[in-house]
């Protein structure tokens, strides 16, 4: 673990942080909404980012330094030379099995039935098909998994009863569920990914999302990050305590409609804390993805420095 | 037998023609004169069935009509041998028969062997005329309807064109309808000779007659009466535009030419 | 043999016809909403409905303007490339064979391989969209304006020749009327595209615009508005197209039945 | 003034052109990915090392072939019905212009809105990529043969008619020739598109072939292989383009010298 | 001065001209005959500088030279008028000046004003060969190319532009390069008649004579002793183009006919 290095630095100019299109970017959201940061970052501003095109272009252009993401993104992309850094983990999981059939009530049940995968080869994906094999599964032989590309589609399919069941994220799977409901369907959230995972490693829960900062960050800002570091939990707590408030903050600067967000939330396993203090967890968990694709991560893990602490 | 009765045309306000009857029966060559632009291609288009008139009846009693339009429409794509099988081919013939045909008549229209294979774009203007002319004819037409059809070949070919084609008229009993500008070809050709007045087109003249085909002389002697008419002169050679009144339209071409110079 | 009296002229003709045909397409979509269910197409009522919110919110106005910038701009720029590569291509052989190549590989590379160089030069705010289109338009009036000028009149051209005529003129009064039947559907195909890729890079580079709007609707899962979006682009495609377009499509019928160019000697 | 010999054969010559033009946009990569660095545009050696590792691995082949078929197949079939569509629109007024709006607005419409359709109608094994094609490809292919059909010589059909040529002769021998000029910067386009549009649908229905490999390609940030995708599906599109549309090109030209179609009179 | 020497034209392997040389002065007036696909327009074609001799020197001392084409070569999309003005606004002149002249030539050519603004399409064979006549002299050039400029015109106005030209020539000294067949009009038009062989082209007579306008007869009877010099009806009217020896080819085209008949 990297202890922060602290030097004299003036309020970061210009700051425009990105969050990732998933729930837990509510945290950091809600931080630069109380105006815990508006001493050390006045004018920061807030934008989604859709696609890993558009967050590569704001890191090498300068643009963005700061911004939440799948835990896997920073740490392959600091194994390929950008200096990126993880700074907290946001989220221990969301990914979830939805289905319409009843008889599916834990991991096993897949066995033999059809259901609808998203991102093949990505990190939901990767992360379904190690818990697979923890299981003595073949994901392609004791199983039928269709792809489709978003999580939107997978949740739309559900929804309109054209597939019984789907790997979703959240909050895609809160929003099938709410989708089917309206059309008198039931969806159950029949399989939490991250509960069998956490049964798999010895208790060691799935780091799934977290908030990663360019290096240039650390230098010109380390007020920021102290800011950060001291606000978060605070945010954390805010955004558990009343899911409502947060949801209405969601539709506001999320593009995610605040009922949906809302009950989402719960199924989020929302924390705040420092990287270096999950390393452990984080290292599992790449593991898993270099044993199945190395290249998902370049190949190795990041360098101990990768692992920031607050 | 064909049959326009009470022929009008149309375009817009203008009018083209303005109330023809024409008739041609079997082993007939009519020829049409009348100046430029006065009606004769429209005529020949109405009668083909590819122009409807405004006014008035077609009937065509023949079954087999080729025609040779102004222009030789030929395909750019096909050569010379392909463009003068069309016809056939459109009536159902073989690939090697067709060819042979429009070869041998192709042949017998002056082309040498090297130019069959020519497309349009390697032909001379009067080897395009000859192409349509040989896809008209290889059809063996009952009814062949020509405009100026020979208007672009040599004194030589137009004379051996102008005998083959009586022989048709004469041998095969076709009927024809040709138009022309050149009153000794007219005169040459023709059992009977309608001269148009200009636009709007009527008949100002239809006079029968023996083709005279055989003496160059009689004919140019005929073709020179025929021009001494009144009422055919005014069509084909008006007063107006005779060479004693050109000095004042001269000038203003001169006039005309004097400015643009001015220019340069 | 009398012409019948014609009431309708024949651009009001074609465009009753016109709206027949979409609303056959209408009746299609509404036929597919019947049977698949509002998740995977929402009905026709739903869509109106949304589509009267995103006019009525004011939301509609700003972001239609946008897309049509953002794809009549990289249209005009794009086109403009292609349609002066295509000329100099048909005049000088090397530049059409050098371009050929280079512009189909253009046309047929997935956009992902420069949207993060788009972004780089040009920014989030549309420009990336802006970009991302004329890159798709340039090769389609490049290949139609190559091909037009190979199958132009050399007749033409030689008469221009023989009485001089400056460039510009054999420019205005040749090339560019010979080129019409090639670029009225080059130009249609283009602007079409336009649209469509003007809206696919917003939803993917993060602009305003239509994208933008679909990206949220998509986000909320709310497809009756994510089709209403796509409806309001088409509505303003095809009036693009009929306003633009049609003229060109219209002058070009004026020149009466087509002949060959130089017939009837 | 004697002609210089010409060693090479003018379709050589244009062959050799259009791969210094290919170099040319090597070269312009080559800059690019100097200037802005690994993270924006991997360079030309990192790309073909990845070309080189695809191929080896035997991951290319199977992936190129199933984009190809995608490709290929979606092209054809959206291609013949936009060619019908746009040969009957020019015989029948209401044919052309019922389908016109329908095809723009098809040709505007983001996949967006027809993923989960085609998904639902093809299923996610390359199908719903084919149909993207196709949906893609007719339009083209509709627009330009109908302006081909509008633009074509009344001159020759008024001959073909007074010959009595039967329907199918007329259609081989006068419309098709006539559409040549149309049909190919059309197919040209459509081809290069289906490329592309094959490619990305394949990135969004998660089928395999060249987009499935992108896909994964780019979720891992592997630039140069992403790339390498990329680089490869051009070369098989510009092979595709060179097999097929160059024998339609080079037949096109030996009609010789373009002539007004009834010249010279 | 115009001047073409040793000129030779090859089509691939095919020799179309073989040594050609010719020379005009300003206000001569020289008429080319010669069979169909012997050359002409290729010559005229080089000589105007749109194509390449394969041998041979082409020296042009004339700075305006105007060309009427075999065929008009008319822009489609630009009615007779503007037609008619190309070559001035070519030449830099201002619209309404232009079109002005242009429309005093066209009517001076027998156009009635609702012609004007007709299109191409919309015109009759004559009518586009007068824009195209109509383009050519609006420029006052003191060179005119004429490739069968009148083949298309009735008596009338064939007459009129014969005279016409003739007082181009000798008011204005153009030079005029005149293909045609018809023999007569060469007689009437010509200062100098050169007489070209079938293909491969090369001169057979080359005839300094006085212009015949003035009298039909003369003009006739010139003609028919042209035709009746032997290197000359060799050129123009070879013997086995005589109607005489028609019949065995005639048998080959009917047969022709009849196998199609047989097929319909
Ligand atoms: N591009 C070409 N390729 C091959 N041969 C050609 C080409 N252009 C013309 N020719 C040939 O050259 C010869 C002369 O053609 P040209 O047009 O000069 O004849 P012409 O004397 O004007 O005949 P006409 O009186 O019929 O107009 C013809 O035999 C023609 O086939
Ligand atoms: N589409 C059209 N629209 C308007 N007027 C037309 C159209 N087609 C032909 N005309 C007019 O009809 C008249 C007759 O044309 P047509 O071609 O029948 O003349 P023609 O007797 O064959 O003349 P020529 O001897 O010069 O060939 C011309 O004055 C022409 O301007
Ligand atoms: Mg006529
Ligand atoms: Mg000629």
């Amino acid at each position: 673990a990297a202890p922060i290095t602290s030097a004299l630095a003036a309020p970061a100019k210009g700051l425009e942080i990105l969050g990732a299109p998933n729930g837990s970017t509510i945290v950091l959201l809600r931080l630069l909404q109380s105006g815990a940061l508006s001493a050390s970052a006045p004018d920061a501003t807030f934008r989604l980012w859709r696609d890993t095109d558009e967050l590569r272009a704001a890191i090498v252009s300068g643009r963005t330094s700061l911004f939440t993401t799948p835990t896997h993104v920073p740490a392959n992309l600091a194994n390929r030379g950008l200096p990126l850094k993880l700074f907290a983990i946001l989220s221990m999981g969301h990914l979830f099995v939805i289905s319409s059939d009843a008889s599916i009530t834990s991991f096993k049940d897949l066995a033999g039935k059809e259901l609808v995968g998203f991102f093949k080869n990505d990190m939901p994906d990767l992360v379904f098909r190690s818990i697979a094999r923890g299981y003595g599964m073949d994901p392609d032989k004791d199983m039928t998994i269709t792809y489709v590309r978003t999580p939107m589609e997978a949740a739309q399919m559900l929804a309109a009863g054209r597939a019984t069941t789907a790997i979703l994220s959240e909050p895609p799977a809160t929003a099938a569920i709410m989708m089917a409901k309206k059309e008198g369907r039931t969806l159950n959230r029949a399989i939490s990914l991250q509960d069998d995972w956490k049964k798999q490693h010895g208790g060691l829960g799935l780091p799934m999302a977290g908030i990663a900062v360019h290096e240039r960050l650390i230098e010109e800002s380390p007020e920021l990050l102290k800011a950060m570091a001291a606000g978060l939990p605070g945010a954390r707590d805010w955004v558990l305590s009343d899911p409502a408030a947060a949801g209405q903050l969601g539709e506001e600067k999320m593009d995610m409609k605040a009922p949906i967000l809302a009950s989402a939330l719960s199924h989020f396993n929302v924390v705040a804390e420092p990287a270096a203090k999950l390393k452990p967890g984080l290292v599992a968990f790449y593991e898993t993805l270099l044993s199945f694709q190395p290249e998902a991560l370049a190949g190795k893990l990041p360098p101990d420095s990768f692992y920031l602490d607050f | 037998m064909l049959s326009l009765s009470g022929l009008r045309l149309r375009f817009g306000a203008a009018e083209i023609i303005a109330g023809i009857d024409l008739h041609i029966g079997a082993g007939e060559l009519v020829v049409l004169l009348g100046p430029s632009g006065c009606g004769k291609t429209s005529l020949l288009r109405i009668a083909a069935g590819v122009e409807r008139a405004t006014a008035g009846r077609v009937e065509n009693g023949f079954r087999r009509v080729a025609m040779v339009f102004q222009d030789p429409r030929l395909l750019p794509w096909a050569d010379a041998r392909d463009n003068a099988a069309f016809g056939l081919k459109a009536a159902g013939m073989g690939k090697a028969e067709r060819r042979t045909i429009a070869e041998a008549i192709l042949l017998r229209l002056g082309f040498s062997a090297g130019d069959l294979d020519k497309r349009p774009s390697q032909l001379s203007g009067g080897m395009m005329q000859r192409v349509a002319i040989a896809r008209a004819f290889a059809l063996s037409p009952d009814l062949v309807l020509m405009d100026e059809p020979f208007s672009a070949l040599d004194v030589g070919l137009r004379h051996d064109l102008q005998a083959l084609l009586r022989a048709e008229v004469e041998g095969a009993g076709a009927a024809v309808l040709f138009v022309t500008h050149d009153v000794t070809e007219a005169v040459r050709l023709a059992d009977r000779i309608v001269v148009f007045s200009p636009r709007p087109a009527c008949v100002v003249a239809d006079v029968t007659q023996a083709p005279m085909l055989a003496s160059v002389g009689a004919a140019y002697e005929a073709s020179a009466a025929l021009l001494r008419r009144a009422e055919i002169a005014a069509a084909l050679a008006p007063p107006g535009a005779s060479p004693l009144a050109l000095a004042g339209a001269r000038e203003r071409l001169s006039l005309a030419g004097k400015a643009s110079a001015a220019r340069r | 043999m009398a012409v019948p009296a014609r009431p309708l002229s024949p651009a009001l003709l074609s465009a009753i016809w016109g709206m027949a045909g979409l609303l056959a397409l209408a009746g299609a979509w509404q036929w597919g909403a019947m049977v698949f269910g509002p998740f995977v197409l929402p009905s026709l009522a739903e869509t109106g409905e949304a589509v009267v919110r995103l006019v009525d919110s004011g939301k509609a106005g700003p972001a239609l303007l946008a897309t049509l910038v953002h794809a009549l701009a990289g249209c005009a720029a794009g086109g403009a490339v292609g349609f002066l590569l295509g000329v100099a291509g048909g005049l000088a052989m090397p530049v059409g064979a050098m371009s050929y190549p280079v512009f189909t590989a253009l046309l047929g590379t997935p956009p992902i391989a420069w949207v993060v160089l788009a972004l780089l030069w040009f920014g989030p705010g549309g420009g990336a969209a802006t970009f991302t289109v004329a890159i798709t338009a340039a090769p389609i009036l490049f290949i139609a304006t190559l091909q037009g000028m190979r199958s132009r009149d050399r007749g033409l051209a030689e008469m221009a020749q023989l009485y001089r005529a400056p460039a510009f003129m054999r420019f205005t009064d040749l090339v560019l009327p010979a080129l019409a039947d090639f670029l009225i559907p080059a130009l249609a195909t283009a602007l079409a595209f336009s649209f469509k890729v003007a809206v696919m890079a917003e939803v993917l580079s993060g602009a305003d615009g239509v994208g933008g709007g679909i990206a949220t609707a998509r986000s909320h899962f709310d497809l009756p508005e994510t089709m209403a979006w796509i409806v309001l682009a088409i509505a303003v495609l095809i009036l693009a197209d009929a306003l633009l377009l049609a003229p060109l499509r219209r002058r070009r019928a004026g020149r009466g039945a087509p002949v060959p160019l130089s017939a009837e000697a």
